[in-house]
């Protein structure tokens, strides 16, 4: 064993570097070693596209996870050069004290930690632990700020998250009983590659029942309608980097599981489609929330109302399936990961430097914030899905693929996005153009991360290189 | 060849674009990025003249970029070269103007960036050959005009309208999207040409045809989605404003034919049916509300709205006479509007261009505000003039060739065999007419508070002529209009490949016709000569000019105005813009845009002096958009109670949807 | 030959109408007059008052414009030249085919333009109100005019006016076109501001139209405007001789016989045509201006229902 | 197997059942905790008998866990909240008892029709099992759902990971189980001391609509 497994490496650097972060008391010292890590881990992660491991009984590597653990490593590296200077700014303004500090970055690696084990996990159990755990943490993460408002969201995002926890147990649980028969039981009955390739012969009944409540369970980390109520005030309440990490990462790794067992459903024909209960809670997730961001007066309430739009998008085309639906689900996923925490970023600075997140109150920002401003422009544009940003693309092939099939679901599609839109663009309108409001003061902000985002948003939109393509679409026939 | 360079220009302008973001503020770079632009248009120009003229076979370029597995695949035929030409014309004219007019723009930043841009996104739109770089390009095209929309955002007005404006941009880009989704299929034909191979059923052209009027005639204004036109138009800097009217709209046209007439197959005989009554509505609808404008820019954005509207009653015969297999009949029509596309293009951008100086001269939109230009602008009303006779479709100038071909097309009418168009057409024709006979009203009016009269404002008295670069911009478009005007015959000549390519037929060459004559169908049916009667008009004048000051007294005196006796000398005594169309209103207003007059007349001894106070109101805004947007504003408000409850209430949803979701199971599991 | 033979016709045309345009309004004026139990001026009395306001100089308001000056010029020039395409008393002009009925109808309007421009020049209040109440009229009028060219030339199947008036010889009674005919007269009341229109004869403020418009004439250019106004009236009465009425034009290339012969005709038109305006004038009272437009889309509903009908009694 | 064994097992696990019913129906705070700590020792001894006749002796640990933490601890901190809240003599259900005991028994209905249909191949056991297992955990959900206090619903959290238990045991040879118990030990104990720090009962469902205005501002 010369060199050390890059899975293990992806597990281990956060776990050690929560504890050593749980040390230090200096906090810019360890905002550069949480940066560091995260790089580092990242890193780790680029190297499992070189070699692969072989899948074992705790850890599995293939093309689907390869995608989450990528993306989600290099949002967190990028969020983690955010949260360095924004926590520069919440000291000084006092709203978090050094102790809390040391909590939040030991918090924000052991998040990485239970995020990557999620992804890497091949066992049902153990992606069970590992979304608890990352539930947990982010709990922990939103109430920090200790306001009424905070504790009240966390408390909320607890009670429904535990719920949930509670139901994808059971679901898992029924898997483990649907595989005994034909798995045999102990360890096997749980392993994911062994299940996948032994799910042809399961009872079709048991799963349907085990797809509920898995469905219910993890779509409540999803954050699908009805079942979305936690997100937007652990969203609005939260530290902006959580936001961008709960909008850009968490959710898309509770989709992950709901993906992995709605692939358990696929390889069995006699089971239920998955597929229409996807469409259904993607459609109303969509409508809802496009309803929804018309009374807004919050930017990351907002903004977390959008995240339950888009996790409704993708959820539709993975719903729909067939290549091009599947193709544009991960396409869409990515950009929404990449778009909403970029936007989050902006927002971020722009509620520091405001002193308020309330949209009445902030105004003109492309005349006195340029950058913040015209960020928020682009990545509100993103997010809508105009080009040349790279939603677009994904909207584009979801909508044309659907139309042929299934028209009135293409038309209710079109007419979510189209409210959504309008939604967002009346409000961004009011935040970035018309007279400055609020303080104009100077801010202190990386402006790389912000950019670096939407500059990959802006390249997919008009490029997708050519391996990537391959690989998405060889995810998309796994779909099937 | 010319394909490559004009991807070349778009390159080019791109990279302006960039430039300009990078160095916005700076003093020098307005005149800079308005003189790049003005020469990569000149010579896109070129290349997309060559292409027409040179009537080469289409050319096809893919690039690696859009959508993968398909690439992006870029088109140059007879139809993509002319409105590449109308476009770049309308570029260059812009950039021209602009050298002068944008040194006087207050944020150059956000304007100067986004100008380029749009030039790159409409020039992309007409040579995009997949429906991907196409939607793309449109939405990017949508995107940046909105920007330079939003280039004064202070203005409350201006935010209102941007918005309005994106979302009526999105909503028609996604009509498109559906049309174009319904010809590519599941199985993702992307390429016009494989859609081209695979023609649909009936029923899916037709909505096609649907989707494709509402997505295009969201773009060109079509009525009843034009409200947002008005608003954007006037909101940006002038030399937009004229790219806006004259040029996107006529890529909304292209969209339309490039979709109707050529990717969707043969046209059914009632295709023409809502093309027809939505042409000649809106074009009635449109000058209607130009007539009643008090502020200069707006007018011109509701004409614009009417002669979109006589383009698509155009483009509504071309598909009948298509329809029924009348070629030559269809090829007429479709000429004329062809030719409308580019009168408009050249009159309406000398307009706002004429509204950009007048607005630098006094600063004031309001035509109340004005009067008396004449003297302090010669130059700028000379040219102003000329357009204003142009698109008052008065001979010998261009406009009016155009509609006489119009009019001789519905005269063809008679050859189709459905009744139902055997009876709709002439009625369209009288809408036309009527919607001209407006048009000369509408610019009757404006010209005439505008430059004529006395000055109104301190303002206007103090006015002074723009600057030469804005007034050669103005100078080469109206001289192109007197041209187009008199020797129609060359035009239509050049239209004709794009013609052939559009119906597959062309119209009888003009060239060789002697005396220049045009003939559109044949001599004993009708002719016109725009040089001839040109040269009577001229020849007789000049004669009895010389004969009267020969003959006659030639001796003038300069005295007081008599006015019938009492000559009063405040200048606010003159007929108003409000009071010059009253008697319009009175015949239309009533019904059409539920003007209201109500006169506060003080009792005798009081001092207070009477008001006149006149509400009118856009039916299509009230009847359409203000309930659509008031019920999404209430099922907004519904649904936002689900904010409140309480967690034990969140936590009861998630039960009942895991009870509903049982029950289905132990029903259907 | 032939050419030098047509051109010739084409100028004595364009001379006739000149001529004949101010005797025509002294007819009118004189009939009225003999109908009213007055005297009347004579017949010839239009071409004194013509000289006589040549030889005036021109008093012109102090911000009066170029365009002010040259607007009886055009409108002299348009009218002209779209009275000599008209055929009076001969069919096959030489010029006939360089504009058909569409461009005459289109040519008076670009005359109309001007003159409400002119109007509004000087910038007083009667320039306005005249202005205005003319393209008011003109709005429902053109369209009304190019309805009844559609049921014309989808009858004949040309717009070109000499063949126009060689078909019309043929073709019999129609419904149609007794709807046009009337439409086109009511037209041509309200194009040349007659009664129950307008009052040429008077200056009462709140009733005038045209009269308001040229109100800051004089000299000259008032002598132009009054001469282009009677070769309107000509114009409109040798239109519906020439369509409703072509018997006795002279075809193309003709014998002498047969253009002397055509202009006797014309002359006869000419009067029959003056007689029955005189009577119409003074039988019926002047209207008030926003009863125009009821007059005028009257005109309209009835020449479109003349196009429509054209196709049932085609089909017929 | 021996009968006997299969009707203790099934005994206890209707057992449970029984107990979530009195629970739905007891609406007094300090009788609700010493129901739930019956229902946990009656957990307990089914892990037990599920241990003992499965030769899976790490359930015991289960059991212990179960016996100690739900049976004893909990209930006692509890009891100490209850009274420093001073919230004992309140009844607080949302819906009345009986239709709560009426739309426990459609809910027990529909699981005995879901999981005896759907677990046709399994065996007896973990037919039974299950069933009840699915029962308990909706009546459990039943009563978070239809009470007001923070108490009684951490109480029918706790009911239904009872039943989670219960089907974790059932489900032969099923790994991880004891790790799983663990866990939500945990994640009750962060329940029960959040209730303690934050007093979290006034927010916990409060109806007044303008302390939400204050806390997630969005109205109008």
């Amino acid at each position: 064993m010369s060199m050390p497994n890059a899975t293990t490496l992806i597990l281990v650097i956060p776990v050690v570097m929560a504890f050593i972060l749980a040390l230090l008391r200096d906090y810019r010292l360890s905002a550069r070693l949480n940066m560091l890590a995260a790089l580092l881990t990242l890193l780790s992660a680029l190297t499992l596209l070189i070699r692969k491991p072989e899948p074992g009984p705790y850890i599995l590597v293939d093309d689907l996870n390869i995608v989450f653990i990528i993306l989600n490593n290099f949002v967190g590296f990028t969020t983690s050069l955010f949260s360095a200077s924004y926590i520069a700014h919440e000291l000084e303004t006092g709203r978090l004290t050094p102790s809390h500090l040391r909590f939040y970055h030991a918090m924000y690696q052991v998040l990485l930690f239970a995020m990557n084990l999620a992804l890497l996990a091949n066992n049902i159990g153990l992606i069970w632990v590992a979304i608890e755990v990352a539930t947990l943490t982010t709990v922990l993460m939103v109430g920090i700020y200790r306001t009424h408002e905070a504790i009240e969201a966390a408390w909320k995002y607890f009670i429904l998250g535990s719920v949930g926890i509670a139901l994808a147990l059971f679901g898992t649980i029924l898997v483990y009983m649907a595989a005994r028969p034909v798995v045999g039981e102990g360890f096997d009955g749980m392993i994911w590659t062994v299940l996948i390739a032994h799910a042809p012969s399961f009872d079709p009944a048991m799963l349907n029942l085990a797809f509920i409540f898995l469905l219910l369970g993890y779509g409540t980390k999803v954050g699908l309608v009805p079942l979305h109520a936690w997100l937007p005030d652990a969203h609005a309440e939260g530290p902006t980097p959580i936001s961008a990490v709960l909008s850009g990462l968490l959710l898309n790794v509770a989709l992950y599981a709901v993906l992995r067992f709605k692939l358990l459903l696929a390889a069995n024909n006699a089971a239920i489609a998955p597929g229409p209960l996807l469409v259904t809670m993607g459609l109303i997730s969509i409508l809802f929330a496009g309803f929804m961001l018309y009374r807004r007066r919050d930017m990351k309430r907002m903004f977390a109302y959008s995240s339950i739009e888009h996790m409704g998008i993708t959820a539709f085309a993975f719903g729909m399936g067939g290549p091009l639906a599947n193709f544009a689900g991960l396409l869409h996923m990515t950009m929404h990961s990449l778009t909403k925490s970029a936007i989050f970023f902006a927002v971020g600075h722009i509620a520091q430097v405001k002193g308020t997140q309330t949209i009445e109150e902030i105004g003109g920002l492309t005349k006195s914030h340029p950058w913040l401003g015209w960020g928020l422009v682009l990545g509100v544009l993103a997010i809508v899905g105009l080009p040349p940003f790279g939603a677009f693309m994904s909207e584009f092939l979801v909508i044309s693929s659907t139309f042929s099939r299934q028209p009135a679901l293409a038309l209710l599609l079109v007419a979510g996005l189209l409210f959504a839109l309008g939604a967002l663009l009346l409000r961004m309108q009011d935040l970035a153009f018309g007279e400055v409001k609020g303080e104009t003061g100077p801010v202190q902000a990386s402006y790389l991360p912000m950019a670096v985002h939407i500059a990959l948003v802006l390249l997919a939109g008009i490029y997708l290189p050519g391996p990537l393509v391959a690989w998405f679409q060889h995810v998309a026939q796994m779909l099937g | 060849m010319s394909l490559v360079l004009v991807m070349w220009c778009v390159g080019a302008y791109l990279i302006t674009a960039l430039v300009a973001l990078i160095s916005g503020r700076r003093r020098a770079t307005s005149a800079l990025v308005y003189g790049a632009s003005l020469l990569i248009a000149m010579s896109a120009l070129v290349a997309a003249l060559f292409a027409l003229l040179g009537n080469q076979t289409s050319l096809d370029m893919t690039l690696p970029i859009g959508l993968p597995w398909i690439g992006a695949h870029f088109h140059l035929d007879a139809l993509s070269a002319f409105f590449l030409a109308i476009v770049n014309l309308g570029a260059a004219a812009a950039g021209l103007y602009a050298i002068g007019y944008g040194a006087h723009e207050s944020e150059p930043q956000r304007v100067l960036p986004f100008f380029p841009a749009f030039l790159a996104g409409m020039n992309l739109v007409v040579l995009a050959a997949d429906t991907f770089s196409f939607l793309f390009s449109w939405e990017l095209m949508s995107l940046a005009s909105w920007a330079l929309v939003l280039a004064h955002h202070k203005d409350e007005d201006n935010r209102r309208a941007g918005y309005v404006y994106i979302v009526m941009a999105s909503f028609g880009t996604l009509a498109l999207l559906l049309a174009f989704s319904l010809m590519s299929g599941a199985d993702g034909f992307f390429t016009f040409a494989d859609i081209r191979a695979h023609v649909p059923s009936p029923n899916i052209a037709a909505a096609v045809l649907a989707l494709a009027l509402m997505g295009t005639g969201s773009k060109a204004g079509l009525a009843p989605l034009h409200v947002w036109l008005p608003m954007a138009h006037p909101a940006a800097p002038s030399h937009v404003s004229a790219l806006m009217s004259g040029v996107m709209t006529k890529v909304a046209v292209y969209a339309f034919i490039r979709l109707v007439f050529d990717l969707v197959g043969p046209p059914g005989w009632w295709w023409s049916l809502p093309v027809l009554i939505a042409g000649g509505g809106t074009a009635v609808i449109g000058i209607l509300h130009a007539l009643i404008q008090t502020d200069f820019k707006r007018l011109l954005a509701y004409s614009t709205i009417e002669n979109i509207g006589l383009v698509f009653a155009g483009l509504g015969l071309a598909l009948a006479f298509e329809a029924d297999g009348l070629h030559a009949a269809a090829a007429l029509a479709l000429t004329a509007a062809l030719f409308h596309v580019f009168n408009h293009a050249l009159f309406k951008s000398v307009l706002f261009f004429g509204a950009g100086a007048v607005l630098t001269a006094t600063g004031r939109r309001n035509l109340d505000a004005l009067g008396g230009l004449i003297h302090r602008m010669p130059v700028t009303s000379v040219f102003v003039l000329t357009a204003c006779v142009a698109i008052s479709a008065l001979p010998p100038l261009n406009g009016f060739a155009s509609e006489w071909l119009t009019f001789q097309a519905i005269l063809l009418s008679p050859q189709i065999p459905e009744w139902g168009l055997k009876l709709l057409i002439p009625a369209v024709g009288a809408l036309l007419a009527l919607s001209a006979a407006l048009a000369a009203a509408c610019f009757v009016r404006a010209f005439g508070i505008i430059f004529l009269g006395r000055p109104r404002s301190k303002a206007a008295e103090r006015a002074i002529e723009v600057d030469h670069w804005s007034l050669g911009a103005m100078a080469v478009l109206a001289g192109l209009c007197v041209l187009a005007g008199i020797l129609p015959g060359f035009v239509i000549d050049a239209l004709a490949p794009t013609v052939q390519y559009a119906i597959g037929d062309r119209m009888p060459m003009q060239a060789d016709v002697d005396w220049l004559t045009i003939i559109p169908v044949a001599a004993s049916r009708s002719s016109y000569n725009g040089l001839l009667v040109f040269l009577f008009i001229t020849f007789s004048a000049s004669i009895s000019a010389y004969a009267i000051h020969r003959l006659a007294s030639r001796a003038v005196r300069r005295a007081p105005a008599w006015d019938c006796g009492f000559p009063e000398p405040s200048p606010l005594t003159q007929y108003s813009a409000v009071s010059f169309s009253q008697p319009i209103r009175r015949v239309y207003g009533t019904i059409l845009f539920r003007a209201k007059e109500t006169v506060d007349m003080p009792p005798p001894g009081d001092m207070r002096p009477a008001r006149l106070v006149v509400t009118q109101h856009d039916l299509a805004w009230d009847g359409i958009y203000s309930p659509l947007t008031r019920s999404v504003q209430f099922l907004a408000g519904q649904v936002n109670r689900l904010q409140f409850l309480t967690i034990r209430q969140y936590l009861s949803l998630v039960f009942l949807a895991l009870i509903l979701l049982l029950t289905v199971l132990a029903i259907w599991g | 030959m032939g050419v030098i033979a047509g051109l010739a016709v084409q100028a004595m045309q364009m001379l006739l109408v000149l001529t004949l345009a101010p005797l025509l309004t002294g007819l009118v004026r004189r009939i009225k007059a003999h109908l009213l139990r007055r005297r009347g001026p004579s017949p010839v009395q239009p071409y004194r008052d013509l000289v006589r306001l040549l030889r005036k100089e021109v008093v012109l308001a102090h911000n009066a414009s170029w365009l002010f000056r040259s607007t009886p010029y055009m409108i002299f020039a348009a009218t002209w030249v779209a009275a000599a395409l008209v055929p009076t008393f001969a069919a096959g002009l030489q010029f006939s085919w360089s504009a058909d009925l569409i461009v005459v109808i289109a040519l008076l309007g670009s005359g109309r333009f001007f003159l409400a421009l002119a109007g509004m020049d000087v910038g007083t209040s009667f320039g306005g109100i005249g202005a205005s109440r003319e393209v008011m009229i003109a709005s429902l009028a053109e369209p009304a005019m190019i309805m009844i060219v559609f049921s014309l030339a989808l009858l004949a199947g040309s717009t070109q006016l000499s063949y126009l008036a060689g078909f019309m010889t043929s073709v019999g009674l129609r419904v149609s076109l007794g709807l046009a005919l009337i439409a086109l007269v009511m037209v041509a009341i309200a194009e040349n501001g007659r009664i129950p229109i307008d009052n040429p004869a008077t200056h009462l403020e709140l009733t005038m139209v045209h009269e308001a418009m040229v109100l800051e004439y004089s000299g000259r250019h008032l002598a132009l405007i009054e001469l282009t106004a009677s070769l309107k009236l000509l114009l409109y009465m040798s239109l519906i001789g020439c369509v409703f009425l072509p018997w006795g034009l002279a075809p193309a290339g003709g014998a002498p016989l047969d253009y002397f012969i055509g202009i006797l005709a014309f002359l006869v038109k000419l009067t029959i045509g003056a007689g029955l305006l005189a009577l119409f004038e003074t039988t019926i009272a002047k209207m008030r201006v926003f009863r125009v437009p009821d007059f005028l889309s009257a005109a309209l509903m009835l020449s479109l229902l003349g196009a429509l009908l054209l196709f049932v009694s085609r089909s017929l | 197997m021996p009968t006997l064994y299969f009707d203790i097992a099934h005994m206890l696990a209707g057992g449970l059942v029984l107990v979530s019913f009195m629970m739905l129906y007891q609406n007094r705070l300090y009788a609700l905790l010493n129901i739930f700590a019956l229902q946990a020792i009656l957990l307990a001894l089914s892990v037990a008998w599920q241990a003992w006749i499965q030769d899976a002796y790490h359930l015991f640990l289960t059991a212990l866990i179960a016996l100690i933490f739900k049976a004893v601890i909990i209930p006692v901190a509890l009891h100490r909240i209850v009274a420093r809240l001073g919230i004992h003599r309140e009844v607080e259900t949302v819906v009345g008892t009986g239709l709560t005991m009426l739309a426990g028994m459609g809910l027990v209905a529909l699981s005995m029709v879901i999981m005896l249909r759907v677990t046709a191949g399994a065996d007896a056991l973990a037919r039974e099992d299950l069933a009840f297992a699915l029962s308990v955990v909706l009546l459990g959900f039943l009563m978070m759902v239809t009470r007001r206090n923070a108490v009684s619903q951490v109480v029918g959290f706790m009911s239904m990971e009872n039943g989670l238990i219960l089907a974790g045991t059932g489900a032969k040879g099923m790994p991880l189980v004891v790790e799983i118990s663990v866990a939500f030990s945990v994640l009750i104990a962060l329940i029960v001391i959040g209730i303690f720090l934050f007093r979290i009962s006034e927010r916990f469902d409060t109806v007044d609509s303008k302390a939400l205005d204050r806390f997630r501002g969005e109205r109008r």
